[in-house]
């Protein structure tokens, strides 16, 4: 064992020895921290690619004659979470297939390179690293968990890779300070949807005693909080409690009894399906709560709740993005690409719409930046790219007129609330 | 050999097979089968699900063959080899075609998610009904046949054609490393040749079987002569051997990083925090026999020190750099080993495992809590934790942060070692043994196994502070028990108190599942069933240390089981009987 | 002669003392200060002390399983929360079948017996799988083996259930029979906890007759007293002990159905926490005490519904509800540092 | 006797003060006054008064369930008495830990051989000396010069032992499991040597063995007070090993102590026959 003990020695004085002198050239990226964005060099040189490509500060994609273009994808298809991800990856490749039926984009087929984030941090730097180590790769459409989004937004813009995301609903993605250059998303920022609730109960249900309960997720958390703080400052109301349950929590009933004794006449729980289910099944039954009202967030909305919660689930408030897209491109054209693609009979989730836009605000931006090199190569200049993405202006998508503002939010803030009612959700607000 | 013998020796093959039958089917309805279906061993010719199903039936019909340890009197004949391999073969081959019947018949895929078509169509070897089930039986025979060939070969060859298989598949999952690692080389041309669409190609299958075929003959006929010729080396020249070794092994894993890219330098990245980790676990249960199933609060402890420390948007804001803030962390780290282990480490065995496991809980939901939120950030976690700073170097980079972790994890294995060989070593030997006669030659019990708590402790500490770093923000939410139970795991595998051991078992229960994404999703099916065979079959682990041979090697010497059976037990603190 | 006074206050019994002298000012602290707010009135701390006693005696039900394994083996089976998920997760097709073709509604008493039969025998038969193949070979290895076998075992059955039945989040049928309150004393009571606690006190009197009363019983009381000894007496040991396992997991099976009375949710990992908390509730009992397991159990659901509003509410700490578990583990910390041997034991 | 103990090994070294001569001086190593230990309503030891006096060899005799090893693990801390005071070396030593009370010089044995069996018999020896050594656990990381200079007088202490007990060189990395019983025994015997004990506890240390093992055992424990000028308290059924090396004997039954004196006075006294033998021996 003494013999083993002097090698392990040597080498440790080795390794420091080194380690003092790597050179950073070693790698492919440039090394500079999180790169301010340069605005796109293209202009003045003109269409000459190889010129364009060496101005952008992150060079090119080049996509060979004949070859497809690649796009990632960052979303959460294992862990308890799966269907929040997998309704997603549905609704991007759907954008992709009906480019491909008219030809691609300027030729090139399009095609996916599929990744998990497992809806966690490790699981979002995992994906991000996989899909940027890839030279190929054009854009990401991801992540679905905002816990992911933060370490995947800091190295898909350190290596220059547009990324927008269809979930991500955590204000601190695009808030200025903290905003990564090349991060976007479709999904609307929570501070709208929590606004939108206290507004609902302000003015439509005239409540002015609230409870809030959140899950211990950053989604569910920052929502209530949101919620708490403009009904306060909205309409004057007061917050009897600000409590917090576990996701694998069974047992409400202690809680709702502690709640009660508040009297709030509306209790806010933006939280996910299983708790969900389960809270409201409880509260039904709690005394003193007989008559309050129940409110929740995008997270409940789905078929699972309205089975697993049963009867107990009608007269419940959920509020969540604006699906009744009357406009027929979602009913006639992508909801049976869907139904085809997933082979199932419903929407798995709620952000399949605007996974399905943020991959045509990328596919269009590639169309608008590409550069054909004369041996038929297509290079795509990646800052350029993301300025596209970062300029759409009053782009008609399914989930209504999106704009990108310069922190990235691209999302058109349409929230409208839904009451359970027979077994649906039927949407009450607002009016228009 | 009478009939009686003979009449068991074809039960037991036949009840070997009906187990081959329940392994198949039970790896069909889990969704291996299905799930690593797309990933191809030889492109076009054998994928990895449908190999999966077929391993276990070949492998219990291998077993059938094999004469049960009481039969004493040399090996049965020839044909009774063959029979009783191939009647285990196609009893198992015979029922998984049973189930096909049964799943077309029921709608079993109402109850068990995986029971569908497509499985079906796999395992019927992608044939329709009544061709299919005869196909099996077909390969039933064929698989029966095999294994009893193989038996029967002489183990000169037998050894190198088992290798020349495995590494065929060995090869072929590692196919996205390796693919990789050639892209990074500029070696497109043979990853073409080898590769394609994730599996081997025939050509490359044949060139990988043949190399380790060549080399294990060469090695079984030849070996002997080669192993003489170096020992009776002159002493200086085998030193010169080992350095020159030693010298490759410390540049290849100096260059390891350039050479396998960002994303592959991020996987060995996370798979050196888990190395850390166990060599910090392997200090408390393998050298002082300590089950401590709550590691993930060291861990955890750690990662929010850090954060607290470096993050200029933390509740204390002094956004400290990484190399003055790891001292601390690693004073924090000590004193909170000291503090939860004071309590609780008079308890002994069972109790001190479901105590750790409560202290772990406590700990992730006190950091998750709303209570703690000022401190810890609750929910959202700390945000903006700055990469270490060292020369300019980016260290946000993977190839970059490797070298910190390197260092660590050797500055680790050093103390380790140094450990082990000494006076502090030999207490937590004898204490693991005989706790009460340790006390009795002069350890002060309680103080070794507080030491062997906070130096594991401070290992956990400085993984959780790479964590931090390599992430660039925190969050409670994955700082689980399942991360205690991940480090158990793979001390475990490579053997409880084996430096060696520890390295190996995170590579291979870290490691793979980052690259193969098919087994991400059954790595916690595979750390259980690793748990369970490992100590059912090989509890010393792969690479066990010489002390854990010793102590675990049991039934080999049975006749002292009776002398083992009089030592007084060291298990329970002395309980009441159940019953009035 | 180097003369020196004993140290008899160790560092560890420093740390102890402290410990003591903390919780107790805490509890009374806490629980002073939120009783004197008020703000919760007398018949809500009614309903959680019946929510605790419905929970509790779920948590008792359990603990029995670990109560008998630990007579026979000194061993805590892990898995055993494993084994009340694998009934009540395979009952719940069984429920959906009855409840689609209306035998559930249409006939409850006989849909809730082929339930609670399903549910039993199932977890029987993986609780006596798991003992043969997990636990019997590893019968004479040193103590840390077949406790690590044990936490294999938790996980891989864990995610082998996740793997075959889906990792989604399923709940039963409603049961109309069950659902509404009886009224006892004038109090508002959930029918479904009035089963519970019924149910669970019968089962728990039934086990401890069986236990005391019959052959089987008391062969198994002599494989808890020194399996050695008892193999000499005649007794087939690895029978007995394949048989508690099994009695084990009847109790657990049915546990599971009267689990799902009250929180209607069924997954492949509702069996972790449960069965950690029952492990405690067993401990705090006197582990291998029956009548312990109960009190075990019935303390800690009440503990676990009261305390954290009790002790935390009144000292301003945030959203208590979220500690609920913080309390149990704490409790289960201190039982074993102070009283291993539980409530009804005695230290010898 | 195995070679190595007769052609002069050196004095042992004696740790601690005065190195006085070979014969028995008054004033005891070890002072015991009314020694009581309940188990619940069980009486173990009731009252016990004893002394072992210096570099003595005294036997504890009883029968089975006297309560002679309770009384043993009493005085070496596995177990705390319920009343009384034991005294060693002037100092007091209730409420001490085993670990520490081997630090003031006490080595024992126990009665059904507990080596650490998978550790080699020089580890288990240099485990014995464990209370001797000063080297800490960052020395040991640091590599100091001092810890390699200590674990090589431990190593070099242990094979003295070795020798001196008479185990085979041989036997020296083989695991102490693998030892016949003889040698597990001499084994035992070393690893309390090895903490350079004032004072040794055997308990029953020629159980099992042939007349011939028994004897040599006998001879040896005689000159380990000779050469070693330890003190010695023998747990013993064997009435001739008794009667051939104590210089004073102790009887105990039912807990209590009913006689006590030389080995003589010991042998023809009537108590002491009718503990062993019975009512109806004086019929």
């Amino acid at each position: 064992m003494q013999k083993q003990l002097r090698w392990t020695a040597i080498f440790a004085v080795m390794l420091l020895a080194l380690a003092a002198c790597t050179n950073t050239g070693g790698t492919s990226q440039s090394a500079s921290g999180s790169a301010a964005a340069s605005t796109s060099a293209s202009a003045d040189t003109g269409d000459d690619p190889e010129a364009v490509c060496a101005a952008d500060e992150f060079g090119c994609v080049e996509v060979a004659d004949g070859d497809p273009i690649v796009l990632g994808t960052a979303l959460v298809i294992t862990t308890a979470d799966a269907d929040l991800g997998q309704d997603s990856q549905y609704g991007a490749h759907v954008a992709g297939d009906l480019r491909n039926e008219e030809g691609g984009v300027r030729g090139h087929m399009i095609e996916w390179d599929d990744q998990d984030d497992q809806c966690s941090a490790e699981g979002g730097t995992t994906a991000a690293r996989a899909l940027v180590a890839d030279p190929q790769i054009a854009a990401v459409i991801g992540t679905s968990c905002s816990g992911a989004g933060v370490p995947a937004a800091q190295i898909t813009s350190e290596a220059g890779v547009t990324m927008v995301s269809p979930s991500n609903t955590a204000p601190s993605l695009t808030d200025p300070a903290t905003h990564e250059p090349f991060y976007a998303r479709t999904a609307h920022n929570d501070k709208v949807q929590g606004a939108a609730m206290a507004q609902f109960a302000c003015e439509e249900l005239g409540v002015t005693r609230a409870a809030t309960v959140h899950d211990g997720s950053p989604y569910a958390e920052q929502l209530q909080q949101v919620f708490a703080d403009e009904f306060v400052a909205q309409c004057g109301g007061t917050i009897t409690g600000q409590e917090a349950v576990a996701p694998t929590d069974t047992d409400f009933r202690t809680l709702l009894t502690t709640i009660a004794a508040g009297d709030p006449e509306l209790i806010y729980y933006p939280i996910f399906t299983a708790g969900g289910a389960l809270m409201t099944q409880q509260a039904r039954e709690t005394a003193g709560l007989e008559d309050v009202e129940l409110a929740g967030a995008d997270g409940m909305q789905s078929q699972t709740f309205l089975t697993t919660a049963g009867a107990a689930g009608d007269g419940v408030y959920t509020s969540g993005p604006d699906l009744a897209f009357e406009n027929e491109l979602y009913q006639d054209v992508f909801l049976p690409a869907y139904y085809e693609l997933c082979g199932c009979d419903a929407t798995l989730s709620v952000f399949h719409a605007h996974a399905f836009d943020a991959a045509n605000i990328v596919l269009d931006a590639i169309d608008e930046v590409a550069l054909e090199g004369d041996d038929g190569t297509l290079y795509i200049p990646r800052t350029a790219l993301r300025d596209a993405v970062f300029a759409t202006s009053d782009y008609e998508g399914v989930t209504g007129t999106l704009t990108c503002d310069e922190n990235g939010d691209c999302a058109d803030p349409k929230i409208s609330v839904s009451l359970i009612g027979n077994g649906a959700y039927e949407r009450i607000w607002p009016e228009d | 050999m009478n009939d009686t013998m003979l009449g068991r020796f074809y039960r037991r093959a036949a009840g070997l097979g009906l187990l081959g039958t329940l392994g198949a089917v039970y790896v069909a309805l889990i969704g291996i089968v299905e799930r690593f279906e797309p990933r191809n061993i030889v492109t076009g010719y054998l994928t990895l699900g449908l190999l999966t199903a077929a391993l276990v039936v070949f492998v219990t019909a291998y077993r059938a063959t094999e004469p049960p340890h009481s039969w004493g009197i040399g090996p049965p004949p020839r044909q009774h080899v063959l029979g009783a391999g191939v009647l285990a073969a196609v009893i198992g081959a015979a029922g998984v075609a049973l189930f096909l019947v049964l799943n077309r018949a029921l709608p079993l895929d109402a109850v068990l998610v995986n029971a569908n078509d497509r499985m079906s169509e796999i395992l019927g070897l992608g044939l329709e009904f009544p061709a299919g089930a005869l196909a099996l039986l077909g390969a039933g025979l064929a698989f029966g046949v095999a294994a009893g060939g193989l038996r029967l070969l002489a183990p000169r060859f037998r050894g190198p054609l088992i290798a020349a298989v495995v590494a065929v598949m060995l090869v072929s999952l590692m196919e996205p490393f390796m693919r990789v690692v050639l892209l990074q080389l500029g070696q497109n041309a043979i990853s073409g040749f080898f590769y394609q669409s994730g599996g081997l190609t025939v050509p490359g299958a044949i060139i990988v079987a043949g190399a380790v075929l060549a080399i294990g003959l060469a090695n079984s006929l030849r070996g002997e002569a080669v192993r003489e010729r170096v020992a009776e080396m002159p002493a200086d020249q085998r030193r010169g051997i080992q350095i020159a070794l030693f010298v490759v092994g410390i540049v290849f894993l100096l260059v390891l990083p350039q050479l396998i890219g960002s994303f592959l330098s991020e996987v060995v990245g996370t798979v050196g925090l888990y190395i850390l980790m166990g060599l910090g676990l392997n200090i408390v249960v393998g050298y002082a026999g300590l089950l401590d199933l709550g590691y993930v609060a060291f861990f955890a402890i750690g990662a929010y020190a850090t954060a607290i420390l470096t993050s200029p948007v933390s509740v204390l804001g002094w956004g400290l750099s990484f190399w003055v803030a790891i001292p601390i962390v690693m004073l924090i780290a000590a004193l909170s080993g000291l503090i939860i282990g004071a309590p609780v480490l008079r308890l002994r065995g069972d109790y001190l495992a479901i105590v750790t496991l409560g202290i772990g809980e406590i700990v992730r939901i006190l950091l998750l809590s709303d209570a703690l939120r000022p401190w810890t950030g609750g929910a959202q976690g700390i945000l903006q934790v700055p990469p270490p700073e060292f020369a300019d170097i980016d260290f946000f980079q993977p190839q970059n942060l490797y070298y910190p972790i390197l260092a660590f994890v050797v500055l680790g294995a050093f103390v380790a070692i140094s450990l082990a060989n000494s006076r502090v070593g030999r207490a937590w030997n004898a204490m693991r043994e005989d706790e009460d006669v340790a006390a009795a030659t002069g350890i002060n019990i309680t103080n070794y196994k507080l030491l062997a708590f906070s130096l594991g402790a401070v290992f956990g500490c400085i993984a959780g502070a790479f964590l931090a770093v390599k992430l660039g923000s925190i969050f409670p939410h994955n700082l689980n028990l399942l991360v205690s139970i991940t480090v158990l795991s793979l001390i475990i595998l490579g053997g409880m108190g084996s430096i060696p051991g520890v390295i190996v078992g995170a590579f291979v229960l870290v490691g793979l599942p980052e690259l193969l994404r098919e087994f991400a999703e059954y790595r916690l099916l595979i750390y259980g069933a690793v748990l369970i065979v490992m100590m059912l079959w090989r509890p010393e682990g792969l690479i066990p240390s010489a002390q854990r041979k010793r102590e675990l090697r049991e039934h080999e010497d049975d006749e002292d089981q009776w002398a083992h059976q009089t030592g007084v037990p060291t298990a329970m603190p002395a309980v009441e009987r159940p019953g009035p | 002669m180097r003369l020196r006074l004993p140290e008899r206050l160790s560092f560890v019994d420093l740390i102890l003392w402290g410990l003591r002298v903390a919780i107790v000012v805490f509890v009374l602290v806490g629980s002073y200060a939120t009783l004197s707010q008020g703000v919760l009135g007398f018949d809500g701390w009614r309903t959680l002390l019946i929510v605790g006693v419905a929970q509790g005696s779920i948590y008792a039900l359990i603990a029995l399983g670990y109560t008998l394994v630990y007579g026979v083996l000194f061993m805590i089976n892990f898995a055993h929360g494993e084994v009340f998920m694998a009934g009540v997760f395979t009952a719940f097709f069984a429920a959906t079948a009855l409840a689609d073709s209306g035998i559930l509604n249409g006939n409850p008493l006989f849909g809730l017996a082929i339930i609670f039969a399903v549910s039993m025998v199932t977890s029987m038969v993986v609780a006596v799988i798991l003992e043969r193949v997990a636990y019997r070979p590893l019968r004479r290895a040193p103590r840390l083996v077949p406790l690590i076998t044990a936490i294999g075992a938790s996980l891989f059955l864990q995610y082998t259930f996740r793997s075959l039945y889906g990792s989604g989040v399923r709940s039963y049928p409603t049961i109309e029979i069950l659902t509404g309150t009886f009224d006892i004393a004038g109090v508002p009571i959930q029918k479904t906890q009035v089963v519970v606690i019924v149910s669970a006190i019968l089962l728990m009197v039934g086990l401890y007759f069986f236990v005391q009363r019959t052959r089987t019983g008391r062969a198994m009381r002599a494989v808890s007293e020194d399996k050695d000894v008892a193999a000499m007496m005649g007794i087939n040991v690895d029978r007995v002990i394949s048989t508690t396992f099994a009695i084990g997991g009847l109790l657990a099976g049915a546990a599971g159905i009267l689990y799902v009375f009250l929180f209607n949710s069924v997954s492949f990992s509702m069996g972790f926490l449960p069965g950690i908390k029952a492990f405690t509730a067993a401990v705090l009992g006197g582990i291998g005490n029956i009548v312990g397991a109960m009190l075990g159990g019935l303390f800690l659901g009440v503990l676990e519904s009261i305390g954290p509003f009790l002790f935390l509410d009144g000292l301003g700490v945030p959203s208590t509800n979220q500690l609920r578990d913080v309390v149990a583990f704490t409790l289960l910390v201190l039982v074993l540092i102070f009283r291993p041997y539980g409530i009804l034991g005695r230290k010898e | 006797m195995p070679a190595g103990l007769t052609d002069g090994v050196e004095q042992a070294t004696m740790t601690d003060a005065a190195a006085d001569e070979v014969e028995p001086t008054r004033g005891a190593i070890m002072v015991v006054r009314s020694l009581t230990k309940r188990f619940g309503g069980l009486v173990a030891n009731r009252n016990v008064d004893f002394d072992i006096p210096q570099r003595s060899i005294v036997s504890l005799i009883g029968p089975n369930g006297a309560g002679k090893t309770t009384f043993f693990n009493q005085l070496t801390g596995m177990l705390q008495p319920t009343e009384g005071e034991i005294e060693f070396n002037g100092v007091s030593i209730v409420g001490l830990g085993p670990h520490q009370i081997v630090e003031l010089g006490v080595g024992r044995t126990f009665q059904n051989i507990r080596l650490f069996s998978d550790m080699t018999a020089m580890a288990n020896v240099m485990v014995g000396r464990h209370s001797r050594m000063k080297s800490q656990w960052y020395e040991a990381i640091l590599h100091l010069p001092r810890v390699r200079e200590e674990e090589e007088a431990t190593r070099q202490r242990a094979r003295e032992l070795l020798d001196l007990v008479g185990l085979a060189r041989r036997y020296e990395d083989e695991s102490a499991k693998n030892l016949p019983y003889g040698d597990q025994r001499r084994l035992e015997i070393a690893r309390a040597l090895a903490s350079d004990p004032k004072l040794l506890l055997l308990d029953e240390p020629t159980a099992g063995m042939n007349p011939g093992e028994t004897g040599r055992m006998t001879e040896f424990i005689g000159q380990l007070r000779r050469d070693l000028g330890i003190s010695i308290l023998l747990i013993e059924h064997d009435m001739k090993v008794v009667m051939g090396v104590s210089d004073r004997i102790t009887v105990l039954d039912y807990g209590e102590k009913i006689a006590e004196g030389l080995p003589e006075e010991i042998r023809t006294n009537p108590q002491v026959i009718e503990a062993y033998l019975g009512k109806q021996a004086h019929a």
